[in-house]
């Protein structure tokens, strides 16, 4: 381990890497699918708009969708072509509202540019406005729309920009390949980004098993850019924004704040990249890299790839091995199992990994065992949880003790937990219940108080 | 003969012969404010409180009642002083911290049918107690009863989680925690001697 | 194409496991234990062997039983109720009737453990609960101890051994008093590179410090056990019987007696590191190793009973639960009061 | 049940041997069912002396039980209690003091044993004598026998004995534990266990599925 | 209820529970009291003639704050007592006295029988204990144990005021002077209490009684069996 590389967050688990297999291999442009389908909800937050019709031509990069208020992005078209319909496709969490396209074969799928933002003479505003218009939204996985995240509250200052580029989840490379071919377009977003917050300097935290990334990034920081790279040990969940504050900074965000209120903000390398990209030439996002990877498929990579790219045809076109038994989006750690080979790549998709029964049948037999509390899981959560007592509340449903005596709701669902449990509880998956059971029953008794309230000032109002 | 030390009278009435554990004195509320520890320790605490004012009060008691020649009004005369104690102390917290009264709430007035309370005034009239081994020796009994109440109840709090058989659940399993919790506390046996 | 044409697994995150179940680390631990068997098995000859198979055995037919009798699907797979049984043995004199074993053993089952909903919610440790409650039941029994090393060990089971159910045994074979009772109601110290090296008399499983700690060493080494709780008991042993020594040699022991002598080896590195009854933090963790150790010196020096690490571990056990619940991690981006800042 | 007609003072006195049985269903007085029952004479002596005072005072609380103000219903309740306690326990001491001194304070503390003034007020307070009689001897001879399974295990298993009387061979083992105090937490506790799967089947048997 | 007035009823209803109760006790306290008292002093005078193998009545003595011994009636309970047995012909058989001390559990109390003429002790009997069954309770029991009492040395020194030699607990099998008490191996601190609170007693009352027993000289109306 370099010397730099002592600063890291407290608790934390160290699930096998398995980045040898792409993490040289350069970024390669995918092939367009006969048929595309984009989700008009690929970030957190409201659908966008569409602004075409079924039967429309569309040109690539041009504008199909534009954002439906502040929580929400725009979205463009991936690949000229003919919107075929308009109207709900398979997504992660049931049917959303989506656009099917299909692409013209053999067209010289050009991009088209909207209005160019300089990053020395646009106002933040403005920078801001780029922003959501390019349709950018955190690329690391959350995909929380990035102009909102860069929306500095007023009365905070922001001292230090972030860049992640930790990439702590096992199999994924992209923001690895990333930081090392794009590095232009990354200082670049920097630029950007800085003159957004008006934070004085930026720091890209990258781990230690990407030596190459921090050295290439170090030998080109352009001259008078007040950025460092900065290297921390290897660690789950250390891409996790809250934790590399902590890494890089030694500040803690407050339970329920955001990392504005310690002064920061924190910005995915990808994502960075991508607004350095599109920025000067006002584009919007039309593709995305992704990692393909794990033991169930064959032309594993990393894949610049047009968002919507159906799964089937992504997965038959790099090829699978026979006893392929699941598909996730995103890491092992956070992504989310494939119900369908119907979904389609969106913005938030890192990385498509395949597992084997090999790796899968072990885990079927695996069975679940009462919990031991032998404290694994409280010596993993990186945010001091007791997933165990939390997992035994949640086990007999006693889900609003969890979250008002021991901050269930301050779980990010990193798995660390899970990852180590012995007895194979499925933590995680019981804390999302919880949550969702615990928001359900709070949003109802404000409700009910709010009737109240209304019903008591009607009464007051009349005598 | 030498009487007992104090430290003996302490040692002996909080660990080796608990009013709980050893004596069975106290098991109703041992066994029913026990589910919670907060309730458990102020339970305890309330208990201890007036296990010190009655064991002060059935003190005198006893001195004017064999002075007086009328031994057999003993066991009235404690309970209406208990009784009544417990009415006073109810009075007095009601007035003084009207939270710790509701926390407390019904377990006050229980006080009075608490065998412990009376059972200390018994034993310690039977032992010939001094006033300051009586007050000591009320002091250690509290003490143990309220170890061994937050005890329970830490450990039944987890037994709430537990998956137990449901024909165990309740009184069979607190019991039976109870039973090794003596036994655990065997281990203090001859302490003090 | 064959891989895509069938329903995909969904699972929910994370997709990957560290790897050791649960009953991966009972048996790490048994096999930890498996020296300080081979040592009781070389000094008490077939009356250990005897104990230990009875043990073991009872052990699992009452896990099985009681799984049956509530109708659940039997979990002597995991391996817990072996462990226990074998912990439950290991604490018992060689030469015990065997009766007696079974009895015990089904007492740390079903008392200990089953009762409670079984592995995992057992407020107490088993094995400890079944020796403790056998100690109260049968105390001239559970007290008398066979020599070790004894010349015809191999070759002949003591007669206690094989007593009718529910009859006394008879004694026959030399007995006498552990290095602990000696200690305490003769003052006679015994040699601490014995009590090291195990050639005294005890339980079955105590008698060599030396091998029970390469046992803790090998599960701390294999990352199955934490090394705070041991460490602590036995460091807090150390000062507290060290200060009362140098205080008072001739009143009282040394420590090294103290730390070799009886059951606090085998307590320290195999019952009290019990995950299931120890406390989960850090912190909580040392605070039960000292209060376990205070409780073995004040309970050997001053209490009734020669030995008093089981009763120490047992009420440490019960206050594990207080000590996790005042213990409780600081909560990210929270001050200790559970407010963000 | 029949709760369609009104009990009569057989069911009175029945509801107190079974159905509500002071130790095992209403889980009262508990202090002496552990306390005096390591060996079944001790068990049986409680049993009676606390069902002579349940019914006395069951008796004399629902014969003056017009003539008390509510507010002093309790203090008037004690305090007969206390007398009926105070009558036995020098009974007691004439009849056999080595009994007198094996049941100990228990005998006094029957004064607050829950059941007696539990009864007062559930009951007595509100009923005629003769129920009222009948409810307090059902609930002392529910109370008796509860004492008498725990006292009988206690004793043959920890003494090899019942009521003094050996049952065994001289070989025979004694469960100390059983004549301990956690013999009685764990004796207790295993009657219990019997007493539910026992009603639990009972209730299985009445409601066909 | 129709009362006029809540105040008076209450106190007519106190008043009248308070009458009757009174009543009832006092008829019970009454009736009892001489059984009780003769339940008790029997049980005593059993306990004495277990000690003192021979005697056939007893008398009670109690010691005065000058040192003098005076014969009060059997009835007394409090204070330092000591109980002399006779035998059929009006001889002093022995002295019985009380001991108590901390054993295993609670407190142990028991009888002891003193021989003017062994100049020992020769009997004990232990009247309350709570010592584990089984193991403690082997004092009681035990016949090892038990002949260390046939004649336990408790010899004044030569100037009358304390033993010639402390009443000593040894390890089992070890006694080798007839003021040592043989230890019981399994029940070592129950043996070892009794020796205790035995040497305390006997230091405390043998200076007192061990050179006058004319001081206990047999008085009118002592209790015959």
């Amino acid at each position: 381990m370099s010397a730099s590389s002592h600063k890291t967050f407290r608790h934390g688990v160290h699930p096998p890497e398995q980045k040898d297999d792409t993490k040289d291999l350069p970024i390669r442009q995918f092939p367009f699918a006969p048929s595309l389908a984009v989700p008009l909800s690929q970030h957190i937050g409201k659908p966008a708009r569409p602004v075409v019709r079924e039967g429309q031509e569309v040109r690539r990069g041009q504008l199909i969708a534009e954002p439906d208020g502040v929580m929400s992005v725009a979205m463009h078209a991936p690949a000229s072509g003919t919107v075929k319909r308009i109207g709900l496709l398979p997504g992660g969490s049931g049917m959303v509202p989506g656009i099917w396209i299909a692409p013209f074969p053999g067209s010289t799928q050009e991009v088209t540019e909207g209005t160019p933002v300089h990053p020395d003479t646009a106002s933040p505003q403005e920078i801001l406005q780029a922003i959501q218009r390019a349709g950018v939204v955190g690329l690391g996985g959350a995909a929380f729309p990035t102009h909102v995240k860069l929306t500095v509250p007023a009365g905070k200052v922001i001292d230090t920009v972030i860049i992640n580029g930790v990439e702590c989840e096992p199999y994924l490379t992209t923001d690895h390949r990333v930081m090392l071919e794009q590095d232009a377009d990354i200082f670049h977003g920097i630029r950007y980004l800085l003159r957004l917050t008006g934070a004085p300097r930026c720091i890209i935290g990258v781990e230690s098993n990407k030596p190459d990334a921090v050295a290439h990034l170090q030998a080109r920081v352009p001259a008078g850019l007040p950025v460092t790279v900065e290297m921390v040990p290897v660690k789950y969940p250390q891409g996790a924004e809250k934790m590399l504050i902590t890494a890089l900074l030694g500040r803690e965000v407050p339970s329920g704040g955001l990392p504005s209120d310690v002064g920061v903000v924190v910005v995915n390398v990808a994502t960075t990249a991508e607004i350095g990209r599109l920025l000067p030439h006002g584009g919007g996002i039309q593709e995305r890299v992704i990692t393909i990877g794990g033991p169930g498929v064959k032309k594993k990579g990393n894949y610049r790839i047009p968002i919507g790219t159906p799964l089937r045809f992504l997965l038959e076109t790099v090829g699978v091995e026979d006893d392929l038994t699941t598909v996730f989006l995103g890491g092992p750690m956070m992504g989310r199992a494939a119900t369908s080979l119907d979904l389609s790549i969106t913005k938030g998709t890192s990385g498509v990994i395949a597992f084997t029964k090999r790796q899968t049948g072990k885990e079927a037999q695996a069975r679940e065992y009462p919990c031991i509390r032998c404290g694994e899981c409280v010596e993993a959560c990186p945010i001091f949880l007791n997933p165990s007592q939390l997992g035994l509340l949640a086990r007999v449903g006693r889900y609003e003790e969890m979250a008002s005596d021991f901050h269930l709701l301050d779980c990010f669902e990193c798995g660390s937990c899970s990852f180590v449990c012995p007895a194979h509880i499925p933590l995680v998956h019981r804390f999302r219940v919880a949550k969702a059971a615990v928001r359900k029953e709070r949003a109802a008794a404000a409700s009910k108080q709010a009737a109240q309230k209304e019903v008591e000032r009607v009464k007051a109002e009349h005598t | 003969m030498t009487p007992e030390p104090h430290w003996q009278i302490l040692l002996n009435s909080a660990l080796v012969n608990n009013f709980v554990l050893a004596w069975f004195l106290g098991i109703c509320p041992f066994l029913g404010v026990s589910n919670k520890v907060g309730t458990a320790s102020r339970m305890g605490a309330a208990v201890t409180f007036v296990m010190l004012v009655t064991a002060l009060a059935t003190w005198g008691i006893n001195m004017l009642l064999d002075t007086v020649g009328a031994p057999y009004l003993r066991l009235i005369a404690f309970i209406a002083v208990i009784a009544s104690t417990v009415q006073l102390v109810e009075m007095f917290i009601k007035k003084t911290s009207p939270a710790l009264f509701k926390a407390l709430g019904i377990f006050l007035p229980l006080i009075t049918t608490n065998c412990a309370i009376l059972g200390l005034a018994l034993l310690q009239t039977n032992k010939g107690y001094d006033l300051g081994r009586a007050i000591i020796f009320a002091l250690g009994s509290g003490l143990g009863f309220t170890l061994a109440l937050v005890l329970m109840a830490g450990v039944r709090e987890r037994l709430e989680l537990a998956d137990m058989p449901d024909l165990v659940k309740g009184t069979a399993a607190s019991l039976a925690v109870a039973g090794i919790l003596s036994v655990a506390f065997m281990g203090f046996a001859g302490l003090g001697s | 194409m064959s891989g895509l044409d069938k329903t995909l697994l969904v699972s929910s995150s994370p997709h990957v496991r560290k790897g050791r179940a649960v009953d991966r680390i009972m048996f790490e631990v048994m096999l930890a234990l498996l020296p300080a068997v081979a040592w009781s098995l070389w000094s008490f000859g077939l009356g250990a062997l005897f104990t230990l198979l009875t043990a073991i055995a009872a052990s699992v037919l009452a896990e099985h039983l009681a799984c049956r009798m509530v109708g659940r699907p039997s979990t002597v797979r995991d391996g817990s109720a072996m462990l226990t049984g074998l912990l439950f043995g290991l604490t018992l004199p060689p030469g015990l009737a065997l009766w007696m074993v079974v009895v015990g053993a089904f007492i740390a089952i079903f008392l200990g453990k089953a009762l409670f909903g079984g592995l995992g919610y057992n407020p107490f440790n088993p094995a400890l609960v079944g020796r403790a409650v056998m100690q109260a039941t049968f105390p001239v029994a559970m007290t008398t101890w066979v020599a070790s090393t004894a010349p015809e060990r191999f070759t002949r089971l003591p007669s206690t051994t094989l007593a009718w159910p529910l009859t006394q045994p008879v004694v026959d074979v030399v007995s006498g008093p552990t290095p602990l009772s000696a200690w305490k109601f003769s003052h006679q110290a015994t040699d601490a590179a014995d009590l090291f090296m195990g050639s005294t008399m005890g339980s079955a499983g105590e008698t060599s410090a030396l091998l029970i700690l390469l046992g803790g060493v090998y599960l701390v080494g294999r990352k199955v056990m934490g090394w705070r709780i041991p460490v602590t008991i036995l460091a807090t042993v150390a000062v507290v019987s060290g200060a009362l020594w140098l205080w008072d040699p001739t009143t009282y022991a040394s420590p090294w007696f103290h730390l070799f002598s009886g059951g606090l080896m085998l307590g320290a590195v195999f019952m009290a590191t019990d995950m299931v009854g120890s406390p989960m933090t850090h912190t909580g963790v040392v605070l039960y190793g000292i209060l376990i150790g205070v409780l073995v010196v004040v309970i050997r020096t001053w209490a009734g009973m020669p030995e008093g690490v089981m009763y120490a571990i047992l009420l440490g056990n019960a206050l594990a639960p207080h000590l996790d619940r005042l213990i409780q991690p600081r909560v990210y981006g929270t001050t200790r009061k559970g407010k963000a800042p | 049940m029949s709760s369609s007609s009104p009990p009569t003072t057989t069911d009175e006195f029945i509801k107190g041997l079974w159905r509500e049985n002071p130790v095992f269903v209403q889980v009262l007085g508990m202090c002496p069912t552990l306390a005096v029952t390591n060996s079944a004479v001790n068990a049986v002596a409680m049993g009676l002396a606390t069902t002579f005072v349940l019914v006395m005072s069951n008796l004399a609380i629902s014969a003056i039980r017009r003539f008390v103000p509510k507010q002093v219903r309790i203090v008037t309740y004690i305090l007969l209690i206390a007398t009926f306690v105070t009558v036995v326990d020098y009974a007691i001491a004439a009849i056999s003091l080595p009994l007198h001194k094996a049941l100990g304070a228990f005998i006094s503390l029957i004064v607050v044993n829950c059941i007696i003034l539990g009864r007062a007020e559930a009951f007595a307070g509100k009923n005629p004598i003769l129920p009222s009689l009948a409810d307090g001897l059902g609930m002392g001879i529910g109370f008796t026998g509860a004492l008498l399974t725990l006292g009988v295990v206690r004793e043959v298993l920890g003494m090899g004995t019942l009521f003094g009387v050996a049952l065994f061979p001289a070989a025979f083992q004694p469960w100390v534990i059983m004549v301990l105090p956690a013999g009685g937490f764990f004796t207790l506790s295993a009657w219990m266990l019997v007493f539910n799967a026992l009603r639990r089947r009972q209730r299985a048997l009445s409601e066909p599925a | 209820m129709s009362a006029p007035s809540p105040a008076l009823a209450m106190t007519r209803t106190l008043v009248g529970a308070g009458v009757v109760c009174g009543f009832l006790i006092v008829v019970a306290y009454e009736l009892t009291a001489p059984i009780i008292q003769e339940n008790r002093i029997e049980a005593r005078q059993a306990a004495v003639f277990e000690v003192l193998p021979g005697a056939v009545a007893t008398a009670t003595f109690q010691l005065q704050a000058d040192g003098s011994l005076q014969a009060v009636p059997d009835e007394t309970t409090a204070g330092d007592l000591v109980f002399a047995g006779y035998d059929a012909q009006g001889g002093l058989v022995g002295a019985a006295l009380e001991a108590q001390g901390m054993g295993y559990q609670d407190t142990i109390r028991l009888i002891y029988g003193y021989s003017f003429d062994k100049d020992a002790i020769i009997g004990i009997k232990v009247l309350e204990s709570r010592e584990t069954p089984g193991l403690g309770t082997r004092v009681e029991t035990d016949p090892v144990y038990q002949a260390n009492f046939d004649a336990l040395d408790v010899s004044l020194d030569a100037a009358g005021q304390a033993l010639a030699n402390p009443i000593e607990a040894v390890g089992a099998g070890k006694k080798q002077h007839p003021w040592q008490v043989d230890c019981i191996t399994g029940a070592t601190i129950s043996s070892k209490a009794i020796a205790n609170m035995l040497g305390t007693s006997a230091a405390k009352w043998m200076p007192a009684i061990a050179a006058r027993p004319e001081a206990l000289a047999r008085p009118e109306g002592a209790h015959v069996q």
